[in-house]
Formats: C-alpha cells, sequence, structure tokens
C-alpha cells in the first residue's frame, strides 16, 4: 500500500487542531491517532526499504515548491518518534488537560517534520514547532524545577532559532534555493566564506536542540524538572531529530573534511564532557541526562567519520540512534520511582542499561562496535582510545546505577509495561537481521 | 545444513569442555606450586576437578530470584564467547573485522553480571566487592585498551586472528616497544585474573569473597567453571596479543606442535601471575587504581607513542 | 534617491539607539515602550524597502501586542531591574 | 565574566555577520545569472533561479498577483501550515500553563473617557481593516498574518481601556480550531482532488478579480480567523493572570 509521507505530519495536525472541540475524548482520541501515525510510519518505511528514497512533492515541484525527501535513516527515525511517541503516551495519561494532549500531537508532529522533511526551511519551521511544543511540556509540571528548566530550555533554544534563520538567510542569499539537494549539488558555487559562516550558524542553531558540548547548559535542568513521561518524550524525539538534522547539514549540505573535523572534536568533547559529568552526579535524572549528552556526541561521532569509514558510520549512527532512543527513553520512565521492583521493570531496566554500555548483542553494541570500526577505518586512534575511555566510565556508573536501583518497590504499571516495551526494541533491533540490510544501504540520498 | 549445525554446536561445547577442563588443571596445578612456595604439600592437582563434581552434585535451596541466575549465565556465556574470538595455537573458530572491541566488551560482561547478581542478592559484603570489582575493571582496561590500540596501529588491523598471523615472522615482543607494552598488559592480567596485589574485589579476609559470597553448591560449582574458563581466556588473549598466539611451527604438524607451545605459554604466565599473588600483599582499591592510571597508563602511553613513531617513519 | 539614504540612515540610527536605550535602562517599563518604537522604526524601514506585507505585521505585532504583553507582564511583576 | 563574555560574543556575531553580508553584496547579482538546476526530481522543469521564476510565472501558475501572498500560501504553503502551529502551539502553552492561575479581579482601574469613548469608534475600522487585509490578500499586500494581527491589536485595544472587557476563552479556542482544520482539510483535498498536498485544485478565475487564486483566499481568511483569535487569547491570558 502506498501511503502518503505528508500525512505523517498533517494527521497530527489535524487532530491536534481539532481536539479542543472534543475535549471530553482527547485522551482516547490521541492515543488513536498516534497508533495510526506509527501504523503509517511503518507503511513508509517498508516503501522506503523497498523502493529507496521516496519524495513527496507538496504543491509544487522543487526547488520552487517545497517536498519530503524520505531516506532510509529518516524512514527509521520516523518511526522511531511516532512508535515510542504512541507507545510513551500510555505514561502521561494521568494528565487531563486536553491541551496536554494537543501539545505532545505537535511535539511527535514538530520531530516527524524535522526528519523527513527535504527542505531547509520547511526543517527551520518544524524545529519551532517542536521546540515550543516541548517549552510548554518541560514547564506542565508547574514545579520549580520544572519551570526553571523550561525557561532555560526556551532563551537558549529562541537564541538557537535564531542561529539556524540567519544560517538559512545567508544560505538562500547565496543559492536562491532552500531545497537541501539543491543547494548540495550547487555548493561548490557558494562564496567560501559565507559557506563557512553559514555553516558555524546552523551547527551553533541546531547544537542547542542536539545538545551538543557548549550549548547543553539546559539539558540537566530540563531532564531534571520535566515529568518522566516528558523526560523522555525528549530522549527519543527532538534531539535525535535534531541530530540528524545536522547529519544532513554534514553529509549532504556541506561535505568536506574540515566540517567532518569540526564535528568530529565537537562529538568528542560532548562525549567526554557528557560521561564525566554524569560520573560525578548524585541524582539518577541529572545522571541519565548527562549520560544522554556523552551518547548525543558518539552519534555525532558517528555522523562526522564519513570520508573514509562511511561504510560504518552510517549503520553506526543506526544503531547508537536505537539504541540510545529506546533505552533512554525507559530509563527515564524508570526514573519516576527509580526502583525495579517486579520482574518487568527488572528486565527493561537491564536491558536498557546493557544496550546503553553496549554489551551484545544488543543494539548498543552494534552501534559502537561500527563506529569503533569506522574510527579504525580512518585511522583515528586517538579518537577510539577516548570512546573505549568514556565507555568504561559509561559502564561504571550504569552498573551503580544498576546496583542501587534494584528493589522492592513497585513502579505502576502505566509508567511499567511502556518501559519494558520500549527497551525491547534495543534488543529487537539488535538482533532482527534484516536491519542489518536496512542500516548498510546507501543513505541520505545519491550524495 | 543440519549437519553443519550439528558440527558446528559440537565444536562449541568442545571449546567449552576443553577450555574448562584446561582451566581446572591450572587452578589445581596452581595451588600445587602456591602451597609449594609456602612450604606446604598442597592438595593434590585434580583437587578441583573434584570439587566442581562435588558442587555441582549438590542441592541449592537458597535462590535469590531470577536475576540472580541469570547472572551466572550472563558471565559464564560471556567468556565462552570470547574464547570463541580467540585464536588458540593459530587456530581460528570465529574471527571478524574489528573483533578486538568485540572481545574488550565481551571481557567486561562477567563483571557486570556479578554486579547485577549482587544487587539482586542484597547482600553488603557483595556490594563492597562489586563496587571494587567496578573500579577495578575500570582501572586496568584503560591501559589495556591502550597498548591494544598500539598494536593495531602497529599491524593496521582490527581482528585479533589478523594480529597474530601478522606475528607468523616475529613476535611481537621481540620488537622493543611491545616489550614494554607487554610488561603493562602483564599487570593489566593479573588485575584480570584477579591475583594479588589486585585481588581487592574478592579479598577472602576482608569481605569472604565478595561479589561471590551468596554463591553457594550449584552456583558456586558454575562458578569454579567461570573461574577456569576465563584463566584460559585471559591468558589466551595476552599470549595472542604479544606471543602470536604461540605459533612457532608451519607444517605438517604445526597444529599439534603451536597447540602445544600455546598450552605451555599460557601455563607460564598463570604461573608468573601466580608467583606474584604469592610474592606481594593485596594493594588498597585507591592504590590500585593509582598503580594503573598513573604508572601503566604512562608506560603504554610512552609504547603507543613510539609505535606511532615507528610507524610514521 | 539622497532624501531615501537620509531617511534610511536616521531610521537605522533611531532603531539602534531605541534598542541600546532598551537595554541599558534600569526601567522595564520604558524599555519595553522603546522596544515598542524600534519595532515602529524598522517597519517604517520595511515600508521603504517596499515590503508593505512585512511592514504591516512589523507594525502590529512589534509595536502593538508584543509591547502590550510585555507591559501586563511588567504590571503583574516589578519595574525596576536591581 | 559572564558580562565581558557575553559582549565577546555578540561582538563576534555581529563582526560574522557584518562580513557576511559584506561579501553577499560582493559577489554577484543574481538577476544576472542563469543556473541550470540539477533537479532533484526529474518532473521538475525549473532552469532558471527560483526568485525569477516566482517573478515571472507567478500570475499564470497561481493567479494571484501578490507574489508574496503567493509564495506565502501556494508555493511554501507548507511552511505557512507550520508557521501557523507553531503560533497555535505559543497560544495552547501560554494557556495551558496559566490555566490555573487565573482570577477575575473586581476592582480595576478605569482608563479614561476620551480613551474609552474613542476605542468604540476605533474598533470597528479595526476590525474592518483587518478582515479587508486577510480577505484581499491575493491582491494587495497584507494577508492571513497582518490581517489577523490587526483584529487582535483591535481588542488589544477593547482590554486597555475597558478592564472588564473580556472573550469567552471557549469561543475563541473552537474559532481558532475550525480555522486550522479548514487549512489541513484544503491542504488535504489537494491530495484528493489534485495530486499534491495543499496545490491548488480550484478554478484560478480572472487574475485580478476578488474571487479568484484558487485556494489562496480560502487560506487566507482561515490564517486570518486563525492568527486573530490565537493572538487575542494570548493577550487574555496574560492580562488575567494573578503572580
Amino acid at each position: 500500500m502506498v501511503v502518503h509521507a505528508v500525512l505523517l505530519i498533517a494527521i497530527p495536525l489535524l487532530s491536534a487542531f481539532l481536539i479542543p472541540l472534543i475535549r471530553k475524548i482527547s485522551k482516547w482520541f490521541t492515543i488513536s491517532i498516534l497508533t495510526l501515525n506509527s501504523i503509517f510510519s511503518i507503511l513508509v518505511l517498508f516503501e522506503v526499504y523497498n523502493k529507496g528514497m521516496i519524495y513527496e512533492i507538496i504543491a509544487f515541484s522543487p526547488p520552487v515548491g517545497i517536498y519530503l525527501a524520505i531516506d532510509n535513516l529518516s524512514a527509521l527515525l520516523a518511526l522511531i518518534i511516532n512508535v515510542f511517541g504512541a507507545i510513551n503516551f500510555v505514561s502521561t495519561l494521568k494528565e487531563k488537560s486536553f491541551k496536554f494532549h494537543m501539545l505532545y500531537l505537535l511535539a511527535i508532529a514538530g520531530s516527524t517534520g524535522i526528519v523527513i522533511t527535504g527542505d531547509i526551511f520547511n526543517m527551520f519551521v518544524f524545529f519551532e514547532i517542536t521546540a515550543v511544543a516541548s517549552y510548554a511540556l518541560v514547564a506542565s509540571k508547574k514545579s520549580e524545577k520544572a519551570v526553571e528548566g523550561a525557561i532555560k530550555y526556551m532563551i537558549l533554544g529562541s537564541l538557537g532559532s535564531t542561529f539556524i534563520l540567519m544560517g538559512i538567510a545567508l544560505i538562500y542569499s547565496q543559492m536562491k534555493s532552500l531545497n537541501i539537494y539543491d543547494i548540495a549539488n550547487r555548493i561548490s558555487m557558494m562564496n567560501e566564506n559565507i559557506k563557512w559562516i553559514s555553516f558555524a550558524f546552523l551547527l551553533t542553531g541546531i547544537g542547542v536542540e542536539a545538545e551538543l558540548f557548549p550549548l547543553n547548559g539546559w539539558v540537566p535542568d530540563v531532564y531534571e524538572g520535566a515529568s518522566s513521561g516528558i523526560a523522555s518524550l525528549l530522549s527519543f524525539g527532538p534531539s535525535k531529530a535534531a541530530i540528524y538534522a545536522i547529519a544532513r547539514l554534514l553529509i549532504v549540505i556541506f561535505p568536506s573534511m574540515h566540517t567532518y573535523e569540526i564535528a568530529l572534536w565537537i562529538g568528542v568533547a560532548t562525549l567526554l564532557m557528557g560521561e564525566i559529568a554524569a560520573f560525578m552526579q548524585t541524582d539518577a535524572k541529572r545522571m541519565l541526562a548527562y549520560s544522554s549528552i556523552g551518547q548525543m556526541g558518539l552519534i555525532l561521532i558517528a555522523f562526522s567519520l564519513v570520508s573514509q569509514g562511511i561504510r560504518y558510520s552510517i549503520p553506526a549512527s543506526f544503531f547508537l540512534i536505537v539504541s540510545h532512543a529506546s533505552a533512554k527513553s525507559s530509563l527515564f520512565l524508570l526514573s519516576h520511582k527509580n526502583k525495579m521492583g517486579s520482574a518487568l521493570t527488572k528486565y527493561g531496566g537491564i536491558t536498557a542499561v546493557l544496550s546503553l554500555i553496549g554489551m551484545p548483542p544488543l543494539a548498543g553494541f552494534w552501534g559502537k562496535w561500527y563506529l569503533f570500526l569506522g574510527a579504525a577505518s580512518e585511522k583515528l586512534w586517538l579518537v577510539i582510545i577516548l570512546i573505549f575511555f568514556s565507555g568504561i566510565i559509561e559502564a561504571a556508573y550504569f552498573a551503580r546505577y544498576l546496583h542501587r536501583s534494584i528493589g522492592e518497590e513497585k513502579m505502576e504499571a502505566s509508567y511499567a509495561y511502556p518501559m519494558a516495551v520500549l527497551s525491547t526494541f534495543s534488543l529487537a533491533f539488535g538482533l532482527l537481521p534484516f536491519i542489518y540490510k536496512m542500516a548498510n544501504m546507501h543513505l541520505l540520498g545519491g550524495v | 545444513m543440519v549437519i553443519d549445525l550439528i558440527i558446528k554446536i559440537a565444536i562449541l561445547t568442545g571449546y567449552a569442555i576443553a577450555g574448562t577442563a584446561i582451566g581446572l588443571l591450572f587452578m589445581g596445578i596452581g595451588r600445587k606450586i602456591v602451597a609449594r612456595v609456602h612450604n606446604r604439600v598442597g592438595p593434590p592437582f585434580y583437587q578441583n576437578f573434584i570439587d566442581v563434581a562435588k558442587l555441582l552434585s549438590k542441592k541449592t535451596n537458597i535462590s535469590h530470584g531470577w536475576i540472580f541466575d541469570l547472572a551466572l549465565l550472563f558471565s559464564i556465556s560471556g567468556i565462552l564467547l570470547t574464547l570463541l574470538f580467540l585464536p588458540i595455537g593459530g587456530v581460528k573458530l570465529l574471527s571478524m573485522d574489528g573483533d578486538a572491541f568485540l572481545v574488550l566488551y565481551l571481557l567486561a560482561i562477567p563483571s557486570l553480571g556479578f554486579a547485577l547478581g549482587a544487587g539482586a542478592s542484597g547482600n553488603p559484603n557483595a556490594g563492597i566487592g562489586v563496587m571494587r570489582a567496578l573500579v577495578m575493571l575500570l582501572s586496568y582496561e584503560l591501559p589495556f585498551v591502550i597498548t591494544l590500540i598500539a598494536l593495531m596501529i602497529y599491524y593496521d588491523t582490527t581482528s585479533i586472528a589478523g594480529i597474530v598471523e601478522s606475528q607468523h615472522s616475529q613476535w611481537a615482543i621481540f620488537i622493543p616497544p611491545f616489550l614494554l607494552a607487554s610488561a603493562v598488559a602483564d599487570m593489566a592480567l593479573q588485575g584480570m585474573l584477579m591475583e594479588q596485589p589486585f585481588d581487592i574485589p574478592i579479598a577472602p579476609h576482608e569481605i569472604a569473597s565478595g561479589p561471590m559470597v551468596e554463591f553457594g553448591g550449584k552456583y558456586l560449582g558454575s562458578l569454579m567453571i567461570y573461574k577456569a574458563i576465563s584463566i584460559v581466556v585471559e591468558t589466551t588473549f595476552f599470549v595472542d596479543l604479544f606471543f602470536g598466539g604461540g605459533v612457532i611451527a608451519h607444517g605438517k604438524f604445526s597444529g599439534i606442535v603451536n597447540f602445544i607451545s600455546w598450552l605451555v605459554l599460557i601455563f607460564i604466565f598463570f604461573t608468573l601471575a601466580l608467583l606474584i599473588n604469592t610474592a606481594f600483599p593485596r594493594f588498597r582499591i585507591e592504590q590500585a587504581f593509582k598503580f594503573y592510571w598513573k604508572y601503566e597508563t604512562i608506560l603504554a602511553t610512552i609504547s603507543l607513542i613510539w609505535v606511532y613513531w615507528m610507524v610514521i617513519t | 534617491m539622497i532624501e531615501f539614504t537620509i531617511i534610511a540612515w536616521v531610521m537605522s540610527f533611531l532603531a539602534i539607539a531605541s534598542a541600546l536605550y532598551a537595554i541599558k535602562t534600569k526601567d522595564l517599563l520604558s524599555a519595553a515602550i522603546s522596544m515598542g518604537i524600534a519595532s515602529l522604526v524598522v517597519s517604517i524601514m520595511f515600508l521603504l524597502l517596499q515590503a508593505p506585507d512585512v511592514a504591516i505585521t512589523e507594525a502590529s505585532i512589534g509595536a502593538g501586542l508584543t509591547m502590550a504583553v510585555f507591559i501586563y507582564a511588567i504590571g503583574k511583576t516589578e519595574r525596576w531591574e536591581e | 565574566m559572564r558580562k565581558q563574555a557575553s559582549v565577546v560574543i555578540t561582538v563576534i556575531f555581529f563582526l560574522s555577520l557584518t562580513f557576511a553580508f559584506y561579501q553577499i553584496s560582493s559577489s554577484y547579482n543574481y538577476m544576472e545569472n542563469k543556473y541550470d538546476y540539477t533537479n532533484p526530481i526529474n518532473e521538475s522543469s525549473a532552469n532558471e533561479s527560483v526568485p525569477q521564476h516566482y517573478i515571472k510565472d507567478t500570475k499564470n501558475e497561481t493567479g494571484a498577483i501578490n507574489v508574496v501572498t503567493a509564495i506565502v500560501v501556494e508555493y511554501r504553503g507548507f511552511d505557512t501550515l507550520g508557521e501557523v502551529t507553531v503560533l497555535f502551539t505559543a497560544a495552547t502553552g501560554v494557556g495551558f500553563l496559566l490555566y490555573n492561575l487565573y482570577s477575575r479581579k473586581k476592582n480595576k482601574r478605569e482608563a479614561n473617557l476620551i480613551l474609552r469613548e474613542g476605542s468604540k469608534i476605533v474598533l470597528p475600522f479595526a476590525l474592518l481593516t483587518g478582515a479587508y487585509i486577510f480577505i484581499h490578500g491575493h491582491l494587495t499586500p497584507g494577508g492571513g498574518f497582518p490581517g489577523g494581527s490587526v483584529i487582535a491589536s483591535g481588542f488589544l485595544l477593547m482590554m486597555l481601556s475597558y478592564p472588564k472587557f473580556f472573550m469567552n476563552e471557549k469561543r475563541l479556542s473552537v474559532l481558532e480550531s475550525l480555522a486550522g482544520i479548514t487549512f489541513v482539510l484544503i491542504g488535504l483535498f489537494g491530495l484528493i482532488f489534485a495530486t499534491y498536498f495543499l496545490q491548488n485544485y480550484l478554478n484560478l478565475g480572472n487574475v485580478g478579480y476578488l474571487i479568484s487564486a484558487g485556494i489562496i483566499p480560502l487560506i487566507y481568511i482561515a490564517v486570518g480567523f486563525k492568527v486573530g483569535s490565537e493572538l487575542a487569547s494570548v493577550i487574555q491570558n496574560l492580562k488575567e493572570v494573578q503572580e
């Protein structure tokens, strides 16, 4: 069956607009819409899997109009965002306000839009939707910490949006086009200085959302303050979409040795900062937040190894994204009580932690392994040592975390079931054979 | 198809049984050697076989839930999987690009397994032991990884089999920087084997065997099997890296010769570890940490830079 | 053409000056009002640059609604910055 | 320390921007350059720069005289849908966060007589202007966003002069969602009656007349209602909130 990819965005938007009219049943309506959207995202993934990259024109043919360009990685990310969003919604069932459901749908739609759009300004618009929805969702707990985190996030996020807009304006001033692939094909015509300045602006702007090194001051506060369901949403939704946007920037628009190098060292700095800070935390949620930063650094490293190790880099990022999205979101759900009482939560928590540390045969292991291979093929031995070093630190604090959080207290079913299901994904993606084929296919279009 | 599978399963079982037997034998001989150093007679060398048989035939009444069971299974399967990836006497069973990283990860599995088991058992001594074991893991991995990367840079491969094959003409130990690196790696081996002065996690006199304190009966028997295989695996890893997997002959009966030389080599390094064990008192945990992260890491880095310099000139 | 240049310079100067004043002053109310002035001046600039669409939007949102929101917010909190 | 750092960062930011814009002006004039588009999609027939395409072909392709409107609603209609949603999200977020903090204070100071009476006269004209701006979006400068904000500023005037003035929250949000649904449905009808999402499937009509340009006026009316009601509700929320 052929599915229009634009429905992935249009349906959540339509239902978000519809919810104020049907306030009474908004919860069940949202669940059914999220389910529908997950089914669509699965269909889109299969279509991409069969056909390769798919395009969906909106209104006019590009470069005059806008189109959606869905490659394998973005189809996978759309799947992750939508399916995980549907599963994770179960944990927020206690929220009664229909506005919460609207914001949730909008955050999902925005993150999906970032990954599937083929137009750089359209990407900015979806960044805005995602960011604004996330600010409100973070503050929805209404505790002092939540509001503090949300305000920090909002200030940095709006600065970041300004930077993105500046970068896009500079690109448009030179290329007279906003289509990513069109820009990529003609990037050599661009003035060298403007290219660099716009790259810097875009990296800075998206880096706020992607939790990169100097721009991630908001991360621990936000994850600590937000309620568990929302922290989980942030860990698989907006941050993954943003890191994918950076990948498009690096691999498609500005492919050159220097950009890869810059991204590589930013990634390494992010990784080390995140892991070392996580090791020193005493609060579980803050530890998970810093560990998220570290993982984002890993994913960025994977994306920046594309000059020699492209054979390995895309599978590496693929598995790292899957592993981090599933494991970290399930751990954030666990951090609601932070005690693994029942067998279900024990299973979920242990699987998630092992996948994050990188134990075979879970998805996290394949990610790290391909990452090592990619780094070795580029002869970046120092990077390997640093990644390994951070991996050891990660293992140490996660082992401490496991050791402390195994206990007798039970969690509510609305948290226990989603977290178990979410962490199953890192197991399933580590084992399913067709995933390997998918991961090894060329990604990001014919660039 | 089916026959292939059966053959594979048979080979795996054979590896497991052989590894266990060699390990238990070594442990028995080791007990004898330690006793001689202490000027005692010591148990016979087959004592460990008897111990394991006895423990496995015992009935276990105490259980701490499925995580506790899983932890042990986890550790044993991790160490068995590692064994399959290590070439023995130059004969490789499984091999792929980048399996050196895989083995490093696999070697960390048992520690995590024990952390899980200890967490599930709830014994405070086990908790202390696990914390120490994790700090030890943290300590010795870093210098070890640096030496491993020095090897990878020199031989330009990321698979252990590749490293072993590259050493056919000349063992790595005869190249000056790797002499230094092997000294570092040997100390890391001492930590991996949990022999003195690095037996802090077990610390028989302080915390009653640390992570393993709650294991009894069948569990203790399987634990001994795990210990036996881990001796073989860890020494083999060391020998593979620096002694070319013990490969000395290429020819008609080279398989047997190489197997024997491998056996001799791993026995030598196990004995070396035991002798160090008998001669030194135990470090405190922060001393061990400092030892590894200060002196060992510096030496390893020196050898890495030396190798790098050799490669680029 | 010379008139246009003069008006553009004056307008830019006014916009920058009022924006700087908004940063400098300790009185939040006058800061909000001077931000409104800056928006108004910028909207005139848009008009001069033949972008009437943007000019209408900037005038009503930048000079009208945003300022009102700021003034309501200041009314609920404190007028003077420490 | 922090202050110095922020000054340094700001200076660097502006220097790089200035440098970039200087480079733009000194690089080349785009109207003289004709590019070959390497087409991302095979069917695309564009063979010139995008701005030139907008200026030359807007009238034939969309039937709108106002090029800006054509770009905003037709060529880049998806972006506009997104921007409307951003505003919607912000309004929803404000309403969601301030929901518990409402208080209808009784004793508020009244504005003076001139403002009160004057605003009564001005309000109808403000609403009319707003409506004109968004209905004639495809003919004259303006459109949904400016029109909506003009309408909202009319209500702002009422709020300033009558502190007890208050709009029904529920009706506002119903209006808002109806307008949003209209926009998305128009897009989805494009998928059904034509090929693409948001494609113009109505008759373009006589270029220059009020009823022309297909879906553009419809979308702009929806956007106007949406923006007006959203901004009004945001202001009302912020006005009613108590610390």
